[in-house]
């Protein structure tokens, strides 16, 4: 992006993760790249928790009736799994890992607008996975992880202190939201315009909108949850003249927009990864940039399409289903863009790439699933089965899980100075491409012919689906271990990453690998588009004369 | 491709079904299609152009509005396309016909709870006419289900302090599964039922001697039955208690004299006679308030609270 | 927008109008309560909120310095619109809910607390029905 | 809100940095900017997390419109009107503090933002008088309601909203004071000049969105009919 090259440790300051080393100091950072690596180490130990119980609830249908533990365990293990892989894994993952540690990176910032208070939200952080987790103790919580009411305000156990956990993890979710915001506002590179952004920092922005907006309301819910239970305050008690299908309101209004909080920074690193693996320009700047807002701001329109059966009005019905098929619009119109940009390019088919393709495969295939459920009648037939378990997997697990993994691959050089083992993490990935669909494609045809989600217990016709799929899910733990060993197994080596190993134009690759503490020994000016592959790049101002 | 659809979705067996099917399926080869398609350019852009040497040369292209506009506006055509047909079939749904025949659904941890017009009841059984519309008034009595039949591809939640309705034509005759779907705690998964769609002499059967359950049910116990369902526990209670009416317990074989000053020995023929024609002897003391059964009662039911009424000594 | 910022430095807005904005805050605090006491008939709450509103955008304009500060201001309004979505979506569907009631009821059993609670009717007795019997 | 507030970072480059320069910034205005701009953000989440409450209160308002009416007529509107009188006057002084760093002029900041405390204490004080008031004739939020002779049933609500949205309110009065007691510290530290008051302005935006929710609260708890 800029005209200099600067080569790695010139003026001889140490990297970042060399300079003042112990724990200490790691606890004690403001950098957002240590901070960026505190959250990916904590987030893959609550993925493997999580991972570990989703084995478990594969392992207990593997059989109809009881397999291995009885239904109130079974109902405890499935929100757990919930609420650790949403609460604790994908909404802080990729903005809280990739963003935090790629985002300054990307604007040639020295470091975000707020460091301190992104180290409060990895705090924040930790102690709302504490408290997520110590409902262990309380006896569980086995609501699911939506909470609805009234079950959730007579049921007992440690729901308070779950609901209590997702609401201080909020704040931590807001944190970095709003850091983001004002980073993007007053931090960027000198010369570096809107639409010099790389994309990413888009996808990231359009996030951040949500965080801001969505969160608080969730924080309140979660709230009046907590009064409920503790002072009968009424709002969502029948008996006491409260209406307990509110709360599905207030809950999905945000939990529907934190959805996109989930797609939206995968779609992020798709718009990274897919230009410099194919050396191409992306295709269609703007429109992929204005559909990350547009997204962002539709999220919001939306919420009650979980609700279709809920007794709600048909008019409310069918304008919550009409404005979500909008939502396809934005999300299509970036899936053939990333397509039309490998088209001509010269495809560099590199691990980050081979995830990234196979993000656009399962993407399709999640979103296109999403058209059922937003369609009404259709939804009537298909609410609360495994369908809406598969696609919400496909778009959460698959999508921004191999979202991650393209992130991670793709920046791993920068953060540990390291390159991995090319050939085993391909076999990982595979692994992972065939597991995820062994997984939940029975999952899609057994929702379809009527099996209810949350059940422990199912009819002999569902089995041989079942069957397949808790197959299919030991495939894709064997594939995600392997992932996990082969990046682990790089760190064993000295540093042998060049500053720039896929030659890509973002700033973040003319800073060492890994970068000093304050990023760049020079601050970065933007001369060049973040995507102009040329062999002559032509400085922005230029060409913005030309175009006139 | 019928073996495709049936192999996706449960055997059709109501009347409103169609439009599902068929819209399920639009959007099931519209995602085969774009999986394939997208699919196929991916293979086809890798496959021709792979990654020779560092120094390729790619062509600068930054974006082509047309081709862009045209991407945004198929799929446009398309969603809104599906939304109509979605719509239309969920309009059908929601529209009940006037001459539905209404059965009240209570749903609680962790059984459904069946009341047909006449006032009888049954658990997780349902029966019902084949070829006729049937309406369900739902309610919950603790936390919120949702009664879910896939053969008829409907559903509705089943909430506290307030009724919803569904409605369905059963088309085929046979046991039709139903499930609750909304998580509603540890019984969830066997919170289950069974819509019996009933041939006309099937469903007259039912209609006179009950469905499988009470046919089969020993009579002392269908008489408790009616006891507790059919509102005699409102005026009799059965342990010597004055209530709106006499109590029930020890009046087998005893002697009453009723208002008009006759004398009457209680036995089946003076219980059927006081459940079916109630004013024909008012015990003296008591209004004559009892309502008559006549209609309401099945005959085994009469018989069956006789031996009740028997067995409270 | 960052190379605005110091040229609105400068801008500082004074005693005078501050005292003047306080003065009409006062004012329309009256104005509330005196309306308050008028009957509106269904347009009483929204006489309030009215006021109210214009109340906030005196405080947001002058105190908060928003009438300056475009960026923020939009920042601000966005989070009230969707607010108001929230609420107003909200309301629709639960205003316009279809009532569902048995056959033989004809309004919908109201529950309250202190009030023996809210037990169904079942169709056939007029009675509330009574503890469920076991399964 | 702290992050502004931040003492200067040892920098290894050794620039000569105006005091109060955060390392990441290049100069004050970008910083002020920065955190003025977070602070919005902040403040949305502020008026949105509220805002759950307001649209829960409209709710069941609109669902129990008489309980809700009976209700409210257990507040005394004269204590909210004067607590309504006492927020608007505290913006006014807290406005005027930050007028008074605005052009550097510390004795004048220090006095306005001592009465700006002051008065929040004052708000504190009254809604303390009405609290016991409450306390004492057991309308106290859910299943601790025990007032006796209430004609309309159901408005045990109305006084779970009350006590959520003022209790959720006072907590943000207490924890402006300590913010503003804090500033007032640092003010007379001699922290402030003409140049550097970015603090003052923003403990300012939130005492006022303080003030602002509350001339929501008032009309909706205290004067509806
Ligand atoms: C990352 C998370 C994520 C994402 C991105 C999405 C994306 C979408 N979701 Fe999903 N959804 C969930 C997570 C997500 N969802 C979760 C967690 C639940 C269940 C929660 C619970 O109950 O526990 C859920 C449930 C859910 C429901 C409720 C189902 C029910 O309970 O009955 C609905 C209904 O409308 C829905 C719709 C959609 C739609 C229309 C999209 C769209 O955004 C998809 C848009 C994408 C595409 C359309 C594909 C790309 C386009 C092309 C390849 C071009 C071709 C396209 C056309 C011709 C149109 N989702
Ligand atoms: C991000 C979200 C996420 C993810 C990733 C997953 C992952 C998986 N989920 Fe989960 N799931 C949910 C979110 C998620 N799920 C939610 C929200 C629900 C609803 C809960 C409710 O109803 O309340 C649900 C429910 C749910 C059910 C339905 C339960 C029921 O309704 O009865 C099932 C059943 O098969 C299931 C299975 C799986 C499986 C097999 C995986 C597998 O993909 C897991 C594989 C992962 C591992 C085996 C761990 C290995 C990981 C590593 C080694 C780390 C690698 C990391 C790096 C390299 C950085 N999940
Ligand atoms: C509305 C109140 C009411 C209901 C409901 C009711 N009864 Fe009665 N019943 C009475 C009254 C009052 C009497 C006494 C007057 C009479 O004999 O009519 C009575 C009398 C009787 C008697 C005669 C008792 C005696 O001591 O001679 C029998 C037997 C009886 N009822 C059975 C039933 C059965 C079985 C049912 C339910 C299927 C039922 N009743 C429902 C009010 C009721
Ligand atoms: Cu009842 Cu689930
Ligand atoms: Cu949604």
């Amino acid at each position: 992006m800029a005209d200099a090259m600067t080569p790695t440790a010139a003026h001889g300051h140490p990297d970042y993760l060399s300079e003042n080393k112990g724990l200490w100091n790691w606890l004690t950072t403001v950098d957002h790249k240590r901070i960026g690596l505190m959250y990916l180490w904590s987030v893959t130990a609550f993925m493997i928790i999580g991972g570990l119980l989703a084995l478990v609830i594969r392992l207990e249908l593997l059989t109809p009736r009881q397999t291995i533990m009885s239904a109130e365990l079974y109902n405890r293990a499935f929100t757990l799994h919930g609420a650790i892989m949403t609460f604790l894994v994908i909404i802080p993952a990729i903005p809280a890992i990739l963003g935090n540690f790629a985002l300054p990176l990307l604007l040639g910032a020295k470091d975000v607008a707020f460091p301190r208070l992104n180290l409060a939200s990895l705090y924040v952080y930790w102690i709302g996975a504490a408290m997520a987790v110590s409902t262990l103790l309380l006896g569980g919580v086995d609501t699911g992880w939506t909470f609805y009411t009234p079950y959730s305000t007579t049921t007992g156990g440690g729901v308070s202190m779950m609901v209590l956990a997702a609401f201080v993890l909020g704040f931590s979710s807001i944190f970095t939201g709003l850091n983001f915001i004002a980073t993007t506002h007053k931090l960027r590179a000198p010369g570096m315009g809107w639409f010099q952004l790389p994309l990413f920092v888009w996808g990231m922005y359009s996030t951040a909108i949500i965080q801001i907006l969505a969160t608080p309301v969730l924080g309140i819910t979660l709230l009046l949850l907590v009064m409920e239970r503790v002072f009968h305050i009424g709002i969502f008690d029948p008996q006491l003249g409260g209406d307990p299908v509110l709360f599905q309101h207030f809950f999905w209004f945000y939990s529907h927009p934190a959805v996109y909080i989930m797609i939206l920074p995968a779609m992020a690193v798709m718009s990274e990864v897919i230009p410099t693996f194919s050396k191409k320009s992306i295709f269609g700047y703007k429109a992929i940039a204005f559909s990350s807002v547009a997204i962002a701001l539709l999220g919001f329109l939306v919420w009650a399409h979980h609700m279709f059966v809920a007794g709600m009005s048909l008019f409310a019905g069918a304008i919550f289903s009409f404005l979500t098929f909008f939502i396809a619009i934005p999300s299509a119109i970036k899936v053939f863009n990333w397509i039309a940009t490998m088209w001509r390019g010269s495809i560099d088919l590199k691990v980050p790439m081979l995830y990234a393709i196979n993000f656009l495969l399962i993407f399709t295939i999640g979103g296109l699933t999403g058209l059922f459920l937003a369609s009404l009648s259709t939804d009537v037939h298909l609410h609360d089965t495994y369908f809406v378990v598969s696609h919400f997997h496909y778009v959460m697990a698959g999508s921004n899980m191999l979202a991650l993994l393209a992130g991670l691959h793709y920046w791993w050089p920068k953060m540990y100075g390291r390159m991995y083992n090319n050939t085993l993490a391909t076999i990982a990935c595979t692994l992972i491409f065939i597991g995820f669909n062994a997984t939940f494609l029975p999952q899609f045809v057994m929702g379809s012919r009527g099996m209810p989600r949350r059940y422990y217990n199912y009819l002999e016709q569902f089995q041989t689906m079942h069957v397949a799929s808790t197959i299919g899910s030991w495939i894709l733990a064997a594939g995600l271990f392997l992932a996990l060993a082969t990046l682990l197994a790089s760190l064993r080596k000295p540093k042998d990453a060049v500053p720039n190993p896929w030659n890509g134009r973002t700033f973040e690759w003319e800073a060492g690998s890994p970068p000093i503490t304050h990023n760049f020994e020079h601050t970065p000016v933007c001369i060049y588009s973040p995507y102009d592959y040329r062999e002559h790049p032509v400085p922005i101002a230029e060409e913005e004369k030309s175009a006139h | 491709m019928n073996w495709f659809r049936d192999f996706l979705l449960p055997k059709s067996a109501a009347s409103n079904t169609g439009d599902v099917d068929g819209l399920f399926m639009f959007i099931t080869w519209l995602t085969v299609f774009f999986f394939f398609f997208n699919g196929g350019l991916i293979w086809y852009a890798v496959r021709k152009w792979r990654r020779r040497s560092n120094d390729d040369i790619t062509p600068h292209i930054t974006h082509d509005t047309k081709l862009e506009i045209i991407w945004s506006v198929i799929p446009l055509i398309v969603v809104m396309f599906i939304f109509f047909w979605g719509f239309r079939g969920y309009v059908r749904a929601w529209v009940v016909p006037n001459d539905a025949l209404e059965i009240v659904v209570t749903g609680k941890k962790w059984v459904w709870e069946f009341e047909y017009p006449d006032g009888s009841r049954s658990l997780n059984d349902l029966h019902v006419p084949l070829n006729k519309p049937v309406k369900l008034v739902m309610h919950s009595e603790d936390v919120i289900h949702s009664f879910f039949v896939p053969a008829f591809r409907i559903k509705r939640d089943v909430i506290p302090g307030r009724y919803t309705e569904l409605w369905f034509t059963a088309t085929e005759p046979g046991v039709h599964q139903v499930y609750c779907t909304e998580y509603c705690g540890k019984g969830h998964s066997d919170m289950l039922a069974r819509i019996f769609a009933d041939t006309p002499e099937q469903y007259e059967v039912f209609l006179r001697e009950g469905d499988e359950q009470v046919r089969k049910m020993p009579l002392k116990e269908l008489g408790k039955l009616v006891y507790e369902n059919k509102g005699c526990a409102t005026c009799h209670s059965i342990d010597g208690t004055r209530g709106q009416g006499p109590s029930l317990k020890a009046i087998y074989g005893q002697q009453i004299t009723d208002a008009a000053g006759k004398s009457h020995t209680i036995d089946a023929n003076y219980i059927r006679e006081s459940i079916l024609n109630p004013q024909a002897s008012v015990v003296a003391g008591y209004e004559p308030i009892m309502p008559t059964f006549q209609g309401l009662l099945r005959e085994r039911e009469i018989l069956g609270m006789i031996e009740y009424i028997k067995s409270l000594q | 927008m960052s190379n605005h910022a110091a040229d609105h430095a400068h801008e500082i807005t004074g005693p005078r109008t501050y005292s003047l904005i306080l003065l009409a805050l006062l004012v329309l605090t009256i104005i509330t309560v005196a309306a308050a006491r008028f009957d509106f008939g269904s347009m009483n709450t929204v006489v309030a909120i009215l006021i109210a509103s214009i109340k906030g955008s005196l405080v947001a304009l002058y105190f908060m310095h928003l009438r300056h500060d475009r960026f923020n201001a939009v920042i601000f309004v966005l989070g009230l619109f969707f607010l108001a979505v929230f609420l107003i979506w909200t309301l629709f569907d639960i205003s316009t809910r279809k009532t569902v009631l048995p056959g033989n009821l004809k309004q919908a059993p109201q529950a309250f607390p202190g009030a023996p609670l809210n037990k169904p009717i079942r169709p056939s007795t007029g009675q509330p029905l009574g503890a469920p019997p076991a399964p | 809100m702290s992050d502004s507030t931040t003492t200067v970072q040892t920098d290894r480059h050794a620039h000569a940095h105006p005091p109060g320069l955060q390392h990441h910034f290049t100069n004050m205005t970008q910083q002020f900017e920065a955190a003025k701009l977070g602070m919005w953000l902040f403040l949305v989440t502020e008026v949105l997390l509220f805002g759950g409450l307001f649209v829960g209160y409209g709710i069941m308002h609109s669902k129990h419109p008489e309980a809700f009416v009976a209700a409210h007529h257990h507040l005394d509107w004269r204590l909210g009107a004067l607590n309504t009188i006492v927020l608007l006057l505290s913006s006014f002084t807290m406005v005027m503090g930050v007028w008074a760093a605005q052009t550097g002029q510390r004795k004048k900041l220090i006095a306005f933002l001592l009465l700006t405390v002051f008065l929040a204490l004052v708000f504190m004080g009254v809604k303390y008088v009405e609290y016991s008031h409450k306390f004492h004739e057991g309308l106290l939020p859910g299943k601790f309601y025990s007032h006796q002779g209430d004609t309309v049933p159901g408005q045990f609500m109305f006084f779970s909203f009350y006590f959520m949205m003022t209790g959720l309110h006072g907590i943000h009065v207490l924890l402006g004071i300590v913010a503003i007691l804090w500033i007032t510290f640092r003010a007379w530290r001699g922290h402030f000049s003409a140049q550097y008051y970015g603090p003052v302005d923003i403990t300012g935006l939130y005492w006022h969105l303080v003030d602002l929710i509350w001339i929501y609260l008032f009309p909706l708890m205290y004067l509806i009919s």
